[in-house]
C-alpha cells in the first residue's frame, strides 16, 4: 500500500471526500464487516470503523479495519483512551500501520457507564489532544511518548472530532485548535441538522484559519424512522431544530423523507466555503449510502 | 432596654416611635454583618418593605400610561386570577383603585370573594363604592386580549358582563431582596428563596424561627396591625425566657467534632462556634430544647439538660412502646392509651429521636409507635420529617436484618384527636 | 475530608455472625464528620446488630477511638479488644488497617471508603481530590479534572459535555464546564489554549504505594 | 442572656407581687392569661361557669388532613392540664360573678361558686367571658328542621376531635354541605358585621372530610369569603379538591326521610337538594351575659353587642381578652390573652398607657 492514504490524496488535491461508517460486529463473525464493505466499496473513499462504540464490546477496530480494506475499502481507524493505557495505545498504532492502516481518528471515547459493561475500570491515561499529539509526534519527530526516537514509526494521517453545537462556543472552538495545533489535519463533526448553527461555526473557523490547517468534514447523519430521530436527538451534544423532526413526523413514507433530508443538508454544506468533504453515518442503514451518495451527486472517483 | 432595628422601611421611624413610646431605645443596623453582631446582645426587629407591584397583564398597556389615557377609558382591578390575593395586598389594591376612581375614570374591581374580615378593608370597600367603583364578585373570567384592549368576561354566577378595557391590573409582590439577606446573616428561618415567614400556627405575627429576632414586613402588613404586632413584641421582650422552659441542649466540647451539624440543622439558630474550645456551644436563650442537634450529632457530644439518654426500660413482649412528640402525642396519650397497655416514652420533639433509641426500643418491645406532630405543625420546623426519616431508615434496616418492620409505626397526630393515635397503636 | 458509608448492614452481618464477642470501634475524625463511622452511628449499628435474629449469641460493646490513624489513641480499645473475638472498625481503610496490625485478630470493615470530599449540605458530600500526586489545580482555576471530570481528561471537555453536564448522568456537572467558567471569571482564559501534556501518573497510585518520610522530623536513620 | 438583664432592671418581680388578677371565663382566653400571669408570678382567680375549663375550644378537633392546617387547636395543647396544677391559679367552679366594686386601688369581687358565695379582694379584672354560638342558639328555630344529621359546627369538633384513623362520621356521607355565614352578615339577626373565623372553620374542616371521603360531595353555601390563610393558592386548592362553593344563603333547611334537604336560589332560580349531613357553621355572637358585665365593670357594649373599652384599661385596671371584644381566631385570642396578661405585669412601660 502506499505511502500516503487516499483520502489524505483527495483532500490535498483539492476534492470533496465522502466517508461512511463501519460498526464491528458483536461477534467474532468477519463476514458482517465484509457486506458492509461490499456496499460502500467504490462509494466512499474511506470508511470509519469504531473502536467499541458507546463503551459496548465490539471486535476490535483494528481488526475490522483490516478486513475491510481486504475488500478494498479503505479504513479509517477510530481510536478511544478510554481502554488503553499509552503503552497498549502505543502497541497497537504500530501494529495497526504495519497491518497496512493509514488513517487515524483519536477520541475521547465514550464512558463505560453508558455502556453494557459500567462495572468496567476506565483508563484515560491519556486524553484525545495528547493522543493526537503522541501520534504525530511519531510521524514527525519519529518518537514515543517517552522521548525515545525509533525507526520505521508509523505515519497515520491524523483526524479528530469537533461539535460544532456543544457549548460554550468559545470553549468548543479553543479545543478545535487544540486539536490541530496538535496535528490534527482532519476534522469530522457531529451530525449537522442545523445549518445556522453549523454556518455560523465555520464562520470561525474561517476567520481562524482552522480550515486552511485542516480539512474539516462535515457529519451527516441519515435517520430512517421517527423512532430514530426522536432517540438521536436524546444523544447528548445533539441538536436538532424541531422543523425537521415535524417533517419526519408528518410524513407519509419516513424513510424517503429521511434520505431527503440528508440531501437537503448534503446540498447547503457544500455550498458553505471551508468544507471539504462529508462524513456519512448511516446507523444499521449502511445500504443507503450508495443511493445517498449518487443522488447527492457525489463520486469516490 | 435596646433593640436593634435593621433593614430598611419607609414606616422605620413610626416602628421607632412606637418602639420609644414602649420604653425602649433604638439601634440601626448597618449591614448584615452589623445586624448579626448586634444580634448577640439585643434582640432585633428586621424591617423588610415588599412591595406591591400594580402591573398590567402585559408590557403594552404598562401602567404609567394610566393618566396619559383618556378618561373614558375604565381601569379594571383583577384580584384572585390564577391564585388568590392574598389578603395582605388587599387593602393596598383598594387605595389604588380609589386613587384612580377620583381620578373620574371608571373603576370596575374583580374578586372572585369579597373577604372583609381585615381591618380597614370595609372602610376602604365604602370608599372604593363612594369613589364610584364598581365592585364585582365573579364565579367565572375569561381574557380575550387583541392590540390594544383586553375583552373581559366575566359572571357573577346570575348575570353576564363584558368589559372593554386597555387598563387592566393584575396584583404581584415584590419581595424585599434586601430583607432577605438579612434574614440570612441573622440566621433565621427561610423558605423557598425568597419567604421569611411561613404561616405556622406557632408563630405569631412578628415572630421568627430564632427568639429575639422580629420580622416586620411594612410593606406588606395592615397598618392597624403594626402597632398591635409590635406591642405584642415589646410584652414579650419583657417576659423572662427562664420561666418558658426548662430542657436545653449543651455541648460537650471535649467529644464535638466541629463538623457544624448542628449548627446547620438547628432551627431557632441557637448554636454558634466556640473557637476557643474548638467546639460549638449551645446559645442558651436562643435554645428551645428541641433536641434536634443532639440528635443529629455524629459524636454524640450533644446532651438535653432535664432529659437524659432517653433510657428505655426492657418491655414485655407483647407491649408496645410509643415515643411521643411532647407538643402534640403525648397530649393525646391519656386518652388515646387509656384500654392500650403501652409504655410512653416522651420527647421534646420528633426530630430528637435517633435511629438508635428506636431500634433499642425494638429489641425489648414487641411493637413501638413514633408519633409526631403534623409535618407543618412541627414547632421546630422540620423536627416531625426528621423522624419520619429516622424511622424510614430504622424499618429498612431491619427489614434486612429479618425483623418485620411492620413492628415499627409512625403516625402524625395532634392533641386535638387522639383515637387517631390509638388506632396506629393498637393496631 | 475522607467520606466513607456504612456497608448494608446484611454484608455487615455475614461477616460478624460467627464471632461471639463482637467490638464495634468508632473513629472520631473524618468517618464522625462525614456521619458513618462516629459515636452515634457505632452506636446505632450496635443496637441494630442485636436486633438481628442471626446475631443472637453475638455480644456486643461500643468503643469510641479519637482516631484510629495514630496508634497511640488505640490503647483507649486495648482491654475491650482483648475481650473481643473480632473487631468491627468503623474507620476508614486506613484506621481498619492499622488497627489490624495492632490487634492478632480479624478486623473487619464497617464502611466503604469513598473518596476525599468536602461537606456541600447537610447530609451531602461531593468528591473533589482523589490524591493524585501532583497538582494541577493551578493551571486549571482551582478545579480538578483528576477527580471532578468522569474521564480525567487534561484537555477537555470531551464531546460529551452538555449544557454543562457530564455525559455520564445530567446531575453531574462537567468539571470543564467549571473550570471554563472559573477562569473566564477570573479572566484567565488563556489558560486553556495551553495544551496540558501527558501526566506523570507515577506520582499517583500507580507508582505503587506511596510513602512520605519528612527527613527533618523523622529521625530514623535510613 | 440580655432578656434576664433587663428584666431584672425593670424590676418586675417587685411590682408582681403586689398583683392578683380575677378572671372571667375559664375558656382559652382566661387560661391563657392564667398561664401567662402565673409565669410572671401573679397569682389569679379563673372564675368558670361550667363544672370544667377550657369553654369550647377545649372540644374542638384537630383539623389536618395530611398536613397541617394551621388551625391553633394546638395552641391549646396541654393548656388546661397546665392551668388546673398551677399553684398560682384558683379555680371556681360553676362560678357566677355578681358583684364588683372598686375597693381602694383594687376591686372587691363578689361571686356564687355552686351554692358558696365568695368575696375576694383583686387588682386587676380580666373580661374574658367568650362568645355564643349562634348554631347552638338557633337550632329549632322555623327555618332549621330538627335534624340528627344537621350539625353545628360544634357538633362537627366533637366528631373531628374523636375520629378515628378512618371514620369521623357514623355513615360514610355521600354528600355534606356546609352553611356558612350562619347568621353574620345577616341584618335580620342584628349581625351585619362579619364572624371572620367560619370560613377557616369550613374550608379547614372541609379538607378534613375530603381527605377521609374522598368521593363525598362536598359543598359550602357561603356570602363571603375571607383568606384563610397566607397561602394565595388556598381557595385554588379546594377548588381543585372538588370542594363546591355556591354563593347563596339557603332560605330553608328542612328534613326529609331523616336526611336534611336545603333550599337556596342560584342562577338556575329555585333549588332543593338533600344532603346526608349539613353543618350549620355559627356566627361568633356575643356572650349573653355581656350587658351585665358591662354594667358592673364600666366596659361598654358596642352596636354589635360586644364589650369594648371605654378608657385605657391600664388606667381601669379591667382588660378585655378574646371573643368577649368581638370575634376572634383561637390564635388570635390566645395572643389576645398572652398580650392583657403582660400588660398587666409590665404596668409601668413607655409613658404608661397605649392608645
Amino acid at each position: 500500500m502506499a505511502g500516503i492514504s487516499r483520502l489524505q490524496s483527495v483532500f490535498e488535491s483539492g476534492g470533496f471526500a465522502v466517508t461512511a461508517e463501519i460498526g464491528p460486529p458483536m461477534s467474532a463473525n468477519a463476514s458482517h464487516v465484509e457486506k458492509t464493505a461490499d456496499i460502500l466499496k467504490g462509494i466512499v473513499h474511506a470508511a470509519n470503523v469504531t473502536d467499541n462504540q458507546t463503551s459496548i464490546v465490539r471486535m476490535s477496530s483494528i481488526a475490522a479495519s483490516c478486513i475491510a480494506q481486504s475488500r478494498g475499502v479503505e479504513a479509517v481507524m477510530q481510536m478511544t483512551c478510554r481502554d488503553r493505557n499509552r503503552i497498549a495505545i502505543q502497541s497497537d498504532l504500530l501494529g495497526a500501520y504495519a497491518l497496512g492502516i493509514r488513517n487515524l481518528l483519536c477520541l475521547s471515547g465514550d464512558h463505560q457507564s453508558l455502556g453494557n459493561q459500567p462495572q468496567s475500570k476506565n483508563v484515560y491515561d491519556i486524553d484525545s489532544i495528547q493522543l493526537i499529539k503522541a501520534v504525530a509526534d511519531m510521524k514527525n519527530e519519529g518518537v514515543f511518548m517517552s522521548g525515545k526516537k525509533s525507526k520505521n514509526m508509523p505515519k497515520f494521517f491524523i483526524g479528530a472530532t469537533a461539535n460544532p453545537f456543544a457549548d460554550p462556543f468559545e470553549l468548543q472552538m479553543i479545543r478545535l485548535r487544540k486539536k490541530i495545533d496538535a496535528g490534527a489535519r482532519f476534522i469530522q463533526t457531529q451530525a449537522v441538522y442545523d445549518i445556522g448553527r453549523f454556518e455560523a461555526w465555520m464562520k470561525e473557523v474561517r476567520r481562524l484559519g482552522l480550515h486552511e490547517k485542516a480539512y474539516i468534514q462535515a457529519g451527516i447523519l441519515v435517520n430512517k424512522s421517527v423512532k430514530s430521530i426522536e432517540m438521536t436527538r436524546k444523544v447528548s451534544g445533539m441538536q436538532i431544530p424541531d422543523d425537521i423532526v415535524e417533517r419526519m413526523r408528518n410524513s407519509d413514507d419516513a424513510e424517503r423523507e429521511g434520505v431527503l433530508i440528508s440531501l437537503e443538508l448534503i446540498d447547503k454544506i457544500r455550498k458553505i466555503e471551508g468544507v471539504r468533504g462529508i462524513h456519512i453515518m448511516a446507523v444499521g442503514w449502511e445500504s443507503i449510502v450508495p443511493s445517498i451518495v449518487k443522488e447527492a451527486g457525489l463520486s469516490a472517483d | 432596654m435596646t433593640i436593634v432595628l435593621a433593614g430598611k422601611s419607609p414606616q422605620k421611624a413610626r416602628v421607632e416611635e412606637i418602639l420609644r413610646s414602649e420604653g425602649f431605645e433604638c439601634v440601626t443596623a448597618a449591614s448584615p454583618r452589623d445586624a448579626k453582631e448586634l444580634s448577640r446582645d439585643f434582640p432585633v426587629i428586621l424591617l423588610g418593605n415588599s412591595a406591591v407591584d400594580l402591573f398590567l397583564s402585559d408590557d403594552v398597556f404598562a401602567f404609567r400610561k394610566i393618566s396619559g389615557l383618556g378618561a373614558g377609558e375604565p381601569a379594571v382591578f383583577l384580584l384572585d386570577y390564577g391564585s388568590d390575593t392574598p389578603d395582605y395586598v388587599l387593602p393596598l389594591v383598594l387605595r389604588r383603585a380609589v386613587s384612580t376612581a377620583l381620578s373620574k375614570r371608571p373603576v370596575f374591581i374583580l374578586a372572585r370573594s369579597v373577604r372583609s374580615g381585615i381591618p380597614g378593608v370595609e372602610k376602604l370597600y365604602f370608599d372604593a363604592r363612594n369613589a364610584g367603583a364598581a365592585i364585582i364578585k365573579y364565579e367565572e373570567l375569561s381574557i380575550q386580549r387583541s392590540d390594544d384592549i383586553c375583552e373581559i368576561s366575566v359572571s357573577d354566577g346570575i348575570y353576564r358582563y363584558t368589559l372593554g378595557t386597555p387598563l387592566l391590573v393584575d396584583c404581584a409582590i415584590e419581595e424585599d431582596k434586601e430583607a432577605i439577606e438579612y434574614a440570612k446573616a441573622l440566621r433565621i428561618h427561610t423558605y423557598g428563596s425568597n419567604r421569611i415567614n411561613e404561616d405556622r400556627w406557632f408563630l405569631s405575627p412578628g415572630r421568627t424561627s430564632r427568639r429575639g429576632v422580629y420580622f416586620l414586613d411594612t410593606g406588606l402588613i395592615v397598618s392597624d396591625r403594626l402597632k398591635d404586632t409590635i406591642f405584642s413584641i415589646a410584652d414579650e421582650l419583657r417576659r423572662s425566657p427562664d420561666a418558658q422552659q426548662e430542657t436545653r441542649a449543651h455541648v460537650d466540647a471535649s467529644k464535638c467534632a466541629f463538623c457544624y451539624t448542628c449548627f446547620r440543622v438547628c432551627p431557632h439558630a441557637a448554636l454558634e462556634p466556640d473557637g476557643s474550645a474548638a467546639a460549638m456551644k449551645v446559645i442558651q436563650p436562643l435554645c428551645t430544647g428541641c433536641g434536634i442537634c443532639a440528635a443529629v450529632c455524629p459524636a454524640k457530644a450533644i446532651g438535653l439538660h432535664g432529659i437524659g439518654h432517653i433510657g428505655i426500660e426492657p418491655g414485655s413482649a407483647g407491649k408496645t412502646l410509643a415515643f411521643c412528640c411532647e407538643n402534640s402525642a403525648a397530649i393525646a396519650a391519656d386518652t388515646a392509651f387509656r384500654d392500650i397497655d403501652a409504655d410512653i416514652v416522651r420527647i421534646p420533639c420528633g426530630g430528637s429521636l435517633d435511629g438508635e433509641s428506636i431500634a433499642a426500643a425494638l429489641k425489648t418491645y414487641s411493637r413501638v409507635i413514633v408519633a409526631v406532630c403534623a409535618d407543618e405543625a412541627c414547632r421546630h420546623f422540620d423536627g416531625s420529617v426528621r423522624s419520619m426519616k429516622q424511622v424510614e431508615k430504622i424499618k429498612q434496616a431491619v427489614g434486612k436484618l429479618g425483623v418485620d418492620p411492620g413492628r415499627i409505626g409512625f403516625v402524625r397526630v395532634s392533641h386535638a384527636a387522639p383515637a387517631v393515635l390509638r388506632d396506629a397503636a393498637g393496631r | 475530608m475522607i467520606v466513607a458509608e456504612l456497608k448494608p448492614i446484611e454484608e455487615i452481618i455475614s461477616t460478624i455472625e460467627s464471632y461471639e464477642r463482637v467490638l464495634i470501634a468508632s473513629c472520631g475524625t473524618c468517618v464522625t464528620v462525614c456521619m458513618a463511622g462516629g459515636e452515634k452511628e457505632a452506636r446505632e449499628l450496635a443496637s441494630l446488630l442485636r436486633l438481628s435474629p442471626s446475631m443472637e449469641n453475638t455480644e456486643i460493646r461500643v468503643v469510641n477511638l479519637q482516631r484510629q490513624c495514630d496508634r497511640e489513641f488505640f490503647e483507649a480499645a486495648d482491654e475491650d479488644a482483648a475481650w473481643a473475638d473480632a473487631v468491627l472498625s468503623m474507620g476508614c481503610g486506613a484506621g481498619v488497617q492499622f488497627m489490624a496490625e495492632r490487634y492478632s485478630k480479624p478486623v473487619i470493615p464497617a464502611l466503604n471508603t469513598r473518596f476525599i470530599g468536602v461537606n456541600r449540605d447537610v447530609g451531602y458530600w461531593t468528591e473533589v481530590c482523589q490524591g493524585c500526586g501532583d497538582c494541577v489545580l493551578e493551571k486549571t482555576g482551582g478545579i480538578c479534572p483528576v477527580a471532578r471530570c468522569s474521564k480525567s481528561i487534561f484537555n477537555g471537555p470531551c464531546g460529551g459535555s452538555s449544557g454543562g453536564k457530564c455525559e455520564i448522568n445530567p446531575d453531574t456537572d462537567c468539571a470543564w464546564q467549571l473550570i471554563y467558567d472559573r477562569l473566564k471569571t477570573l479572566g484567565r482564559l488563556d489558560r486553556l489554549y495551553e495544551t496540558i501534556p501527558p501526566r506523570d501518573w507515577s506520582l499517583s497510585r500507580d507508582g505503587g504505594p506511596r510513602r512520605i518520610r519528612r527527613s527533618d522530623v523523622s529521625t530514623e536513620v535510613k | 442572656m440580655y432578656y434576664n438583664k433587663h428584666y431584672k432592671r425593670l424590676g418586675v418581680f417587685v411590682r408582681c407581687f403586689m398583683k392578683n388578677v380575677l378572671i372571667v371565663g375559664g375558656g382559652l382566653a382566661g387560661c391563657t392569661a392564667a398561664k401567662q400571669l402565673s409565669k410572671f408570678g401573679i397569682p389569679s382567680i379563673l372564675l368558670e361557669s361550667s363544672s370544667i375549663i377550657g369553654g369550647k375550644v377545649r372540644d374542638y378537633g384537630c383539623k389536618a388532613d395530611s398536613r397541617c392546617s394551621q388551625c391553633g387547636v394546638c395552641l391549646a395543647g396541654n393548656l388546661w392540664e397546665a392551668v388546673e396544677n398551677d399553684p398560682n391559679i384558683s379555680i371556681y367552679y360553676n362560678a357566677r360573678i355578681f358583684d364588683l366594686y372598686k375597693n381602694g386601688d383594687g376591686f372587691t369581687a363578689c361571686f356564687l361558686s355552686g351554692p358558696e358565695t365568695h368575696e375576694l379582694n383583686v387588682t386587676d379584672v380580666i373580661v374574658a367571658s367568650g362568645f355564643t354560638d349562634y348554631a347552638e342558639r338557633s337550632l329549632g328555630a322555623a327555618e332549621i328542621a330538627p335534624s340528627r344529621r344537621i350539625l353545628t359546627g360544634r357538633n362537627l369538633e366533637t366528631l373531628l376531635k374523636g375520629r378515628t384513623s378512618d371514620s369521623i362520621f357514623e355513615h360514610e356521607p355521600a354528600s355534606v354541605a356546609f352553611i356558612m355565614c350562619f347568621g353574620s352578615r345577616d341584618i335580620k339577626e342584628k349581625a351585619q358585621y362579619c364572624s371572620r373565623v367560619c370560613c377557616g372553620y369550613a374550608t379547614r374542616s372541609a379538607k378534613v372530610l375530603r381527605h377521609y371521603y374522598p368521593n363525598a360531595e362536598i359543598t359550602l353555601f357561603y356570602m363571603d369569603l375571607q383568606t384563610v390563610n397566607s397561602s394565595p393558592r388556598y381557595m385554588d386548592e379546594l377548588r381543585k379538591n372538588g370542594i363546591r362553593f355556591e354563593r347563596c344563603r339557603p332560605a330553608r333547611i328542612g328534613s326529609e326521610e331523616s336526611l336534611p334537604v336545603v333550599t337556596y336560589e342560584n342562577s338556575e332560580g329555585l333549588q332543593k337538594k338533600t344532603f346526608d349531613y349539613v353543618i350549620l357553621c355559627g356566627a361568633v355572637h356575643p356572650c349573653p351575659d355581656a350587658a351585665f358585665l358591662s354594667d358592673i365593670t364600666g366596659l361598654r357594649v358596642d352596636e354589635n353587642g360586644f364589650l369594648q373599652y371605654v378608657l385605657p384599661p391600664e388606667m381601669t385596671h379591667v382588660y378585655l381578652a378574646g371573643c368577649a371584644s368581638g370575634p376572634k381566631s383561637i390564635y388570635e385570642t390566645s395572643a389576645d390573652a398572652a398580650g392583657v396578661a403582660a400588660r398587666i405585669a409590665n404596668f409601668n412601660f413607655g409613658d404608661g398607657v397605649r392608645q
